[in-house]
């Protein structure tokens, strides 16, 4: 995932608020001085939420440019971390596990009433900006299965009926 | 026939007198090797095509209507060829080697009688006359040899000499039980002789040595090392072109066609009919059929067997053919003297 | 958490507690007072005790942590680090999870342990990047912790200084290897390293590092409290201890058991996890150990006993202890093929053999699953399977060639169903 | 000739009969039917594998095959192919800007059409091909070309055939 | 010690070292893609499986390190088993485009493929494809073909030092290139072509030009700058087609920057081809007896002393300098001869200076062990980017690096620190640091804390770069060079860190074989002295001298005072020995066309170390040109007084003669080249630019178009633009002036239009120009006597 230099050239160059600057202190401060590069993945996980909940490459450009880290590499670790949206996302990223313990308990019937309830597809943001719905792998709750999540949250144990309420609870 | 030659030699005279005599002399010469040049050339034409069936394939078909026109062809083209002459060939014998071996073949002919009536010459020692004037031919192919100052030339010359040699013993000796049972040098009387028994019957292991000694005199494959293109380049005649060659070429197929005569007369009863009351056929059809029957099979050899080596045609010439005929010889002249038919 | 049935418990003992992730309630139940105890040991008495309980890694490959520990050199100027690797990503496993939410201080005491016993200054704990409230959980603890002076410069008064931190992925299943768990914890791509050398002895920023699971890690403190003989008297020999394991699937009470090592797979399903969907009989297959290891018939799961050999000798693995149920409905082709999607999806495509197998595998599978599937499909999975394992930088690679290999190893007659037919036997 | 000699091989040698059993034969052969075949007149049937003339194929659109990889150039065992690549050539579309072959040079190995990973030189059916220069027979890309045209249709139905065996 | 024992062979290797190593020392062939010896290990193509008893699986014989006892087997049908494996995997997702694939012929791939790869594929979907990167006019991109080896991403970062390239995304989506399209900022892209193992990045200028079984290879030495890297001519049909490193441990071991790579088009653009004389104001084509008795009448037309030669600093063989000072001496009669044309300081002429003082003591191979490095003008990445690899290499070692210069370098140096000192104010830095070195109490200064490291380091070096020899104090700067390493015990013999960086290939040569007024071969004094570069040119103008051989110099293009020498032909008759077109042979009497030293002759080169390498013939000299030696040795016999050699064998006899070194069957234990020690003098300050509102004009030497043969090559005129003068973008603001726009200089008289460039590297009140690229330059601003001119700009609309 690359683009041409030209298609860089753009306005309003995104910066982090004072609070995150801050923030970004205190996430070096977990590591050795001269082990600053670890701090990456925070940073982006930070510049993430900082920017509305994506990366563009003008955030990414940004974060290199913080870091002291050729952009290059920030772009390899973008792009190599699921968790990382290099497209914008809706305000609720629905994140739906399709994976083994998942499916046996009934996962296709949840993800077809999601689709059918947001009318998503996999990998899609409904034209109002207020939902992405994402087929991701495990989740990490398959006793509970299945599982989604909602932005940080987890849901379990969900039902078809159960998702769509959930959906209707959303603010 | 006799009456009209008479008449025609008896206008001749009084036409012109004394010039008349070597113009009729010319006259018969070309009357005979008219059509024996014709023979030859066709003999060629009818080797190919003949070697060609043997061969599962058509022969020359091209120029004329079975390919008729060929040996015309070949003429034209060996005509209008350049004669080629090798540097430091002894130019004089060069020329003159085709000129002796053509000559010879025809000089030969002199003396060969057609029918009782038809000979040029009829020389009571006629057949010895054949035997000396055929020996002459290896002069041409040695001269040959020598003048083109080749080492191939040389060597297909040597060998050619050595090996018309060697058979010439064996076809001598095979000749003389016919003289002892014809009791005359003459070849007609030879001919006369076999009215009612051809030699061929009592003489069928003399007849058989003749001819293959025929074969080998002609340097006719399976005997023609002398040529042998493969080793020798065409051997003695390496170095000759156009019409030079054309003429060893003549002389080797007039060649075959005396010794297939002479082995007609001498074995094979001559113009003489095989059975009696086929006689109305006149003779020299006969004779024309049987040198034809021998001049197939010297095709045919050819078509069959592959080259001797020297060695084994030396061993075959000297150890085998000349104490078979040797020994022949000496048979007939023992029956000869028991059955008291030793002629006069 | 449901009803569990009793047993001896090390790593959920105190799972019942209310509100046990808070210091204050995890200081009643007497949390740090092992570390305490390990202070007074010494680090070498500590590496000694845990040896003796044969403590084995619980987050897949089996690897005893006492000698692990040992491993570290001791004469190297160079910092140490212990890292807990709560990455859990391998699907049907959710059992760190628990840990970290309720019982975080469990897992802080063990990571004081066993920082201890290989002097590592730093400790980090790698969790998965989806776990935003468990890492918000952990990172109060920790807080807390370093305020109480449990942790930071002198942990309890003893003079030896340790500092956590809390560092989050970010979503890719192969950090929860350890070379790529190291990677990513450098802030770089979670590409797995070539081994050797080991982390022990060149792990984070190339200095001996200790990795151990969260499970793993939770054990620590009970033995050192109760001592590794005591640890070691639970389970099966060479399988010692108490196993975490999550139940998932075909089961009427999905749940995480802490249950001995050497527990009869039955037993775990039928008594702990409510049994099998539609009585034992419905059942079809197990998968024992989590997505990466073959499947099991049901016949094998009738005898078969949860510990590292019993199912290394069945040709399969106990892995992380994901226990995955399948009753009769379920096509293994489809599930297999599903698999290989993740494993594709994962693999983190630095190595060729794991690159691109993982991608033709799943091609093949998805194929198989369509319906679309060609004589000598099965061979050609065999034959990648075969080139993939073992011949990858890390276990990726055989983690995804395996549950094809066994599957079709244990279920031949459904492939040959679907090439067949082109469709499934079950429906 | 040993003295262990049998009769029958004795009679046999002294009654020519080896001799005769070889004239047998060829006298037989005089009288069946000829093999001859009578080249311009008749002419037999060609290989699909035949390697005649070179051609130089197209697409079915038309554009030129060769992708200039020389590789032709490279096994051609006698030298004969000479090929300069078009300097025009993209990614997408490479051509050659010179194809020579030298027929005078040819040996009709065929290893040309075998290195080609595209099919574009081929050797085709045509055997009856001569000029009166050396001149005329170093063959340009156009004649290549042409010839391709010309025998088109039969090379790709030799090639066809041929397929299976590739 | 390790002892191994692999296919039978046994052999004791270093700890450490790796399988793969150990075959390598035994010859033992083990397939690998991504394994470079250059290189850090990455092994992941997986390749070089090797069986080891007792070991379950195969390793990667790349990364395991050797240890005692081992039993490897490279061939065993196991290992096979695995290559097989691994070779199918890297072929379903390979398109089969060998044949319009430049790297057909000579890839890894194509060759392990047919060794150990599957004859049928079983892979039936489609392909993965992969858009192409843009990489710039030097790499073409067909990422369809790439197989994630990451030579090129390991190569980037550690030896390149630009960290460009990178894997993004995971897994088969897995693409290799930069996160940001363009052309690479590396000068050493090109070595990314040739160490990739197929043809996914290549050679651009090369792309679908030949076949590499076409090519034929001869190895050679560079001309293009004064490290004299080793390389491989691949020529098809007389023409260069593409240059590939050649290894030399020594000096390159296996990379050349992109100069010496992509220069070569430049071989066959803008060539003399025929020798021509000047009849009736125009260049007329000639044969070579009657160019060469036209230029023996000019030259016997005149006296001795009103002939003057100068020698250029490029693609000249030391042959050819031999036989000019040769010919200038003896066979014509004049002292005045150099080649010294950017040069401005020549106060080193009166001091007995020899050949250390010119030379890399350190040399290439032992920079990387230095600790401390400090470049005194010097930007090693434009000037010799194969001696910043070595510098590189020495930095990640730890080394600490300074640079001293008048603007902020884009170094690949890590952990750089750099002082911009103001034009002209470099000598009194160092003044502080040999002050600071003495000082009990050196203070926190700059020139302190140089001092402290200086002081601290065992193997200190420093590198006295262009910038430094052509400053107006450059003798002052080479000598407070020498002071300071003195003071840190740094000239011993066991480490010598004096450094000159010649400014050219055969600045070095000239300088042994007495190319300058003062010193005959072999650095032996001569009388009388004559007159240095920049006085030829002013007696030229002057009239003084009448008639002036240039041996492949252009004095407009090369030399700092264009102006000057523009007046100094228009007075005298040129005899022009050159390999291209340019102003100076425009105004030429007689054109003399010469060959290019390397590829186009079998010639000496020597090194900025002093190493006398041979470099062979790759391809003929275009047309009727001759190599430059031939040339002279012919005018010499017009002149009646003929060169005492004929040919190349008793032409390096006399030169081996002359100059011991030269002596290439010599064994070359003689002792390493001193350097001269000598008190630093009181420096003058130079005077500071009127302080106007101008911006002082500094001149560097033009990377890309620093010699003939790169100036004529259109691959590296897509790589810089040409006519251009940078300066800070807060002058810029200040002026008005924006990147790209037309600028109006203007110094005293003269003026010139120019596009300005934004760099903020650049410091503030200065602007920077270059020399050589073209004749309307930024140094047409320049003047000798003034040496940081002033310069008004004025943006153009």
């Amino acid at each position: 995932m690359s683009v041409s230099s030209t298609e860089r050239e753009g306005e309003g160059k995104p910066r982090f608020s004072t609070t995150a600057l801050a923030e970004v202190e205190a996430i070096y401060a977990r590591y050795p001085p001269e082990h600053r590069r670890s701090a990456l993945l925070p940073i982006l996980h930070l510049a993430q939420r900082e920017f509305g909940g994506w990366l563009s490459h003008e955030a990414l450009a940004y974060v290199a440019e913080l870091t002291d880290i050729p952009p290059v590499r920030v772009g390899e670790v973008a792009t190599f971390y699921t968790m990382y949206n290099l497209k914008p996302v809706g305000r609720y990223h629905v994140q739906v596990c399709t994976n083994i313990s998942c499916w046996l308990c009934g996962s296709d019937a949840v993800a077809q009433a999601l689709q059918e309830k947001l009318q998503l597809q996999w990998g899609e943001t409904s034209a109002d900006g207020r939902f992405t719905l994402s087929e991701v792998e495990c989740l990490g709750a398959c006793v509970n299965a299945p599982a989604l999540q909602i932005n940080d949250d987890y849901h379990e144990e969900l039902t078809p009926e159960k998702v769509t309420e959930i959906m209707d609870r959303l603010p | 026939m006799a009456e009209f030659l008479a008449s025609i030699q008896g206008s001749g005279q009084e036409l012109l007198g004394v010039a008349w005599i070597p113009l009729w002399t010319v006259i018969k010469i070309a009357v005979l090797l008219a059509p024996l040049m014709f023979c030859v050339t066709y003999l060629t034409w009818a080797e190919r095509r003949i070697i060609g069936a043997m061969q599962v394939r058509p022969g020359p078909n091209r120029v004329g209507i079975f390919g008729l026109l060929q040996p015309l062809a070949d003429a034209v083209k060996l005509f209008v060829k350049e004669t080629l002459i090798p540097t430091g060939a002894d130019v004089p014998v060069f020329l003159l080697a085709p000129l002796i071996t053509l000559g010879a073949a025809l000089v030969a002919w002199a003396v060969v009688p057609f029918s009782a009536e038809l000979i040029l010459a009829d020389v009571n020692i006629g057949i010895l006359y054949v035997l000396a004037i055929s020996s002459l031919g290896v002069y041409g192919v040695l001269v040959s040899g020598w003048a083109s100052n080749s080492r191939y030339a040389f060597l297909g010359s040597m060998r050619s000499a050595a090996q018309m040699v060697s058979y010439e013993v064996a076809l001598g000796f095979t000749i003389i039980p016919v003289i002892m049972l014809a009791g005359s040098l003459s070849l007609k009387d030879i001919v006369a002789a076999q009215s009612d028994m051809w030699n061929i019957i009592p003489l069928l292991p003399l007849f058989v040595i003749y001819f293959i000694s025929g074969v080998a005199e002609t340097n006719r494959a399976p005997f023609d090392m002398v040529e042998a293109e493969a080793e020798l380049v065409a051997g003695f005649a390496t170095d000759y072109s156009a019409m030079a060659y054309g003429m060893f070429f003549l002389g080797e197929y007039a060649n075959m066609i005396l010794v297939s005569t002479l082995g007609a007369l001498m074995f094979l009863g001559g113009w003489l009919p095989p059975l009696a009351f086929l006689g109305f056929i006149p003779g020299i059809v006969w004779l024309i059929i049987k040198i034809g029957v021998l001049l197939f099979f010297f095709l045919w050899i050819r078509a069959t067997f592959p080259r001797y080596r020297y060695d084994q045609l030396m061993r075959l010439g000297w150890k085998v053919f000349l104490p078979l005929s040797l020994f022949w010889i000496g048979v007939t002249g023992v029956v000869l003297h028991l059955t008291g038919r030793v002629p006069g | 958490m449901r009803e569990t049935p009793p047993g001896e418990q090390v790593v959920y003992r105190h799972m019942g507690l209310q509100d046990g992730h808070l210091l204050a309630v995890a200081r009643e139940r007497g949390a740090y007072e092992a570390a305490r105890k390990a202070f007074v040991m010494g680090s070498a008495a500590v590496i000694e005790e845990v040896k003796k309980s044969n403590l084995r890694g619980r987050g897949g490959a089996g690897f005893p942590a006492g000698m692990k520990w040992s491993f570290i050199p001791k004469d190297t100027s160079r910092p140490h680090y212990l890292i807990c690797n709560a990455d859990e990503g391998e699907p049907g496993t959710c059992k760190d999870r628990e840990i970290l939410r309720r019982d975080p201080h469990l897992l802080i005491e063990g990571m004081i342990i066993a920082a201890f016993a290989v002097q590592a200054e730093r400790g980090y704990i790698y969790i998965r990047g989806e776990f935003t409230r468990e890492a918000e959980v952990l990172q109060r603890a920790i807080d807390d912790a370093l305020t109480a002076g449990l942790l930071g410069e002198n942990c309890l008064g003893s003079g030896f200084r340790f500092h956590l931190a809390v560092h989050r992925g970010a979503g890719a299943y192969v950090c929860g290897e350890e070379t790529g768990l190291i990677e990513s914890l450098e802030g770089k791509k979670g590409q797995p390293r070539v081994k050797p050398p080991f982390p022990a002895n060149v792990g984070l920023y190339d200095c001996p590092t200790v990795i151990n699971n969260v499970e793993t890690l939770a054990a620590v403190p009970m033995i050192i409290e109760r001592g590794g003989d005591w640890y070691a008297s639970l389970g099966v020999p060479k399988s010692n201890g108490t196993k975490v394991f999550s139940v998932s699937g075909h089961v009427l009470r999905p749940g995480n058991y802490e249950v001995p090592l050497g527990i009869p797979l039955k037993s775990l399903i039928e008594d702990y996890a409510g049994g099998v969907r539609g009585g034992w009989e419905n059942l079809k297959g197990v998968i024992p150990g989590g997505s990466s290891t073959p499947v099991l018939r049901a016949e094998v799961c009738e005898t078969i006993a949860m510990d590292y050999e019993s199912l290394a000798k069945a040709g399969s693995m106990l892995g992380a202890g994901s226990v995955i149920v399948m009753d009769k409905s379920v096509c293994i082709v489809r599930a297999i093929a599903r698999l290989s999607r993740f494993y594709r999806h994962e693999s983190c495509g630095q190595c060729t053999p794991c690159r691109e197998g993982t991608g033709w595998l799943a091609q093949i599978m998805r194929r198989l699953e369509a319906g679309e599937g060609k004589n000598g499909d099965v061979e050609l999975l065999q034959d990648v399977c075969a080139s993939m394992s073992g011949k990858t930088i890390c276990a990726l690679g055989d983690a995804a060639a395996m549950p094809v290999a066994g599957a079709i190893r244990a279920f031949p007659e459904e492939f040959a169903y679907h090439i067949k037919h082109g469709r499934c036997m079950v429906g | 000739m040993g003295l262990h000699m049998n009769l029958k091989d004795w009679l046999g040698t002294f009654g020519l009969l080896d001799l005769f059993s070889g004239m047998q034969v060829t006298l037989r052969h005089m009288f069946k039917p000829r093999i001859t075949i009578e080249y311009p007149e008749q002419k037999t049937p060609l290989s699909p594998r035949f390697r005649g003339e070179h051609v130089l194929r197209r697409h079915t659109d038309g554009s030129e095959r060769c992708v200039a990889c020389k590789l032709c150039e490279a096994v051609c065992p006698a030298q004969a192919i000479y090929i300069e690549i078009d300097p025009t050539s993209t990614a997408a579309q490479r051509l050659t800007r010179v194809y020579d072959i030298d027929m005078a040079k040819c040996i009709y190995c065929g290893f040309c059409q075998e290195a080609c990973p595209v099919d574009a030189i081929v050797m085709g059916p045509n055997f009856e091909f001569t000029e009166e220069t050396r001149a005329a027979m170093i063959y340009r890309k156009e004649k290549l070309l042409a010839n391709g045209v010309r025998f088109g249709a039969r090379i790709d139905e030799n090639l066809r055939l041929n397929a299976k065996y590739r | 010690m390790p002892t191994l024992i692999i296919n039978g062979k046994e052999i004791t290797v270093a700890p450490g070292t790796t399988i793969m190593e150990a075959a390598r020392q035994l010859a033992i062939y083990i397939p690998h893609f991504c394994y470079h010896p250059s290189l850090p290990v990455a092994g992941n193509c997986r390749m070089c499986m090797v069986e080891v008893e007792k070991m379950p699986r195969p390793v990667v014989a790349c990364a395991m390190p050797a240890s005692e006892g081992m039993v490897v087997r490279t061939e065993s049908p196991m290992v096979l088993q695995a290559r097989k494996g691994v070779m199918e995997f890297l072929l379903i997702n390979h398109p089969l485009d060998c044949p319009v694939c430049d790297q057909g012929g000579a890839c890894d791939l194509q060759d392990l493929a047919l060794k150990y790869g599957p004859d049928r594929s079983r892979f039936s979907v489609d392909k993965r494809q992969v858009r192409n990167k843009d990489l710039g006019p030097l790499i073409e991109t067909e990422m369809d073909r790439c197989i994630h080896c990451t030579r090129c991403i390991r190569f980037s970062a550690e030896v390149a030092g630009t960290e460009e390239m990178g894997a993004m995304h995971r897994g088969d989506h897995m693409e290799v290139g930069p996160w940001v399209e363009g052309p690479l900022t590396s000068e050493l892209s090109g070595n990314m072509a040739e160490i990739c193992p197929v043809g996914a990045l290549n050679d651009k200028p090369f792309h679908f030009q030949a076949r590499s079984w076409e090519l034929t290879t001869s190895a050679g030495v560079c001309g293009h700058c004064a490290v004299g890297c080793h390389l491989r001519w691949q020529q098809l049909q007389g023409q260069v087609k593409r240059i590939l490193a050649d290894t030399c441990p020594t000096i390159n071991s296996s990379w050349i920057c992109d100069k010496g790579r992509f220069a070569c088009d430049g071989l066959s653009h803008a060539r003399l081809t025929v020798p021509m004389i000047r009849k009736e104001e125009a260049l007329t084509v000639t044969t070579w007896p009657q160019a060469l008795a036209r230029a023996g009448e000019i030259l016997q037309g005149v006296a001795p002393e009103e002939v003057a030669g100068l020698a250029g600093g490029y693609h000249l063989a030391a042959e050819d300098l031999f036989a000019f000072q040769d010919l200038l001496r003896h066979a014509i009669g004049t002292p005045h001869l150099d080649h010294r044309l950017q040069q401005r300081d020549f106060s080193a002429d009166e001091q007995p200076l020899t050949r250390g003082d010119f030379l890399l003591n350190t040399r290439l191979a032992d920079l990387p062990s230095a600790d401390c490095i400090v470049l005194v003008g010097c930007d090693p990445r434009q000037e010799a980017p194969i001696l910043n690899w070595r510098l590189r290499q020495a930095a990640l070692a730890g080394a600490r690096t300074f640079v001293l210069n008048t603007r902020r370098l884009q170094s690949t140096l890590p952990g750089l620190e750099t002082w911009v000192q103001p034009p002209g104010r470099e000598a009194e830095f160092l003044d502080q640091v040999q002050k600071a070195l003495k000082a009990k109490k050196p203070g926190a200064t700059p020139a302190a804390r140089l001092a402290a490291a200086l002081k601290e380091a065992k193997r200190p070096v420093i590198l006295l770069g262009a910038q430094a020899l052509h400053h107006p104090q450059a003798e002052t700067l080479r000598r407070q060079g020498v002071a300071i390493l003195d003071a840190c015990g740094a000239l011993s013999e066991k480490w010598n860190g004096y450094n000159l960086l010649a400014p050219s290939a055969t600045a070095v040569a000239a300088q042994d074989l007495g190319v300058v007024p003062h010193r005959g071969p072999g650095y032996r004094p001569v009388t009388p002295v004559g007159h240095n570069a920049g006085e030829i040119l002013r007696q030229a103008a002057a009239g003084k001298i009448k008639v002036l051989l240039l041996l492949g110099a252009d004095p407009i293009l090369d030399g700092v005072d264009p102006d000057l020498a523009r007046a100094a032909l228009a007075g005298v008759r040129v005899i022009a020995l050159a390999t291209h077109r340019s102003p100076a042979t425009e105004r030429a009497a007689v054109v003399l066309p010469a060959a290019v030293a390397t590829p186009e002759q079998d010639a000496l080169l020597v090194n900025g170390e002093g190493c006398v390498q041979r470099s062979a013939q790759a391809i003929p000299p275009p047309g009727d040109a001759r190599p430059a030696w031939r040339i002279l040795r012919a005018l010499s016999d017009t002149l009646a007084r003929p060169l005492g050699y004929n040919t190349l064998v008793t032409l390096r006899a006399a030169l081996a003669a002359a100059v011991p070194v030269y002596d290439l069957a010599a064994t070359g234990d003689d002792a390493p080249p001193s350097v001269t020690r000598s008190l630093a003098d009181k420096f003058k300050k130079v005077p500071a630019a009127a302080n106007g509102h101008g911006l002082t004009l500094v001149l560097e030497p033009a990377f890309w178009f620093a010699d003939a043969v790169a100036r004529a090559s259109t691959t590296l005129d897509k790589l810089a633009p040409r006519r251009q003068v940078r300066l800070n973008p807060e002058d810029a603001t200040r002026l008005g002036v924006r990147d790209g726009q037309r600028v109006r200089l203007t110094s005293g008289e003269r003026s010139i239009d120019l596009r300005a460039g934004i760099d903020a590297t650049i410091p503030a009140g200065t602007l920077f120009g270059r020399y050589g690229q073209g004749e309307e330059e930024a140094h047409h601003l320049g003047d000798v006597a003034e040496a940081f001119p002033e310069v008004e700009v004025t943006p153009l609309s």
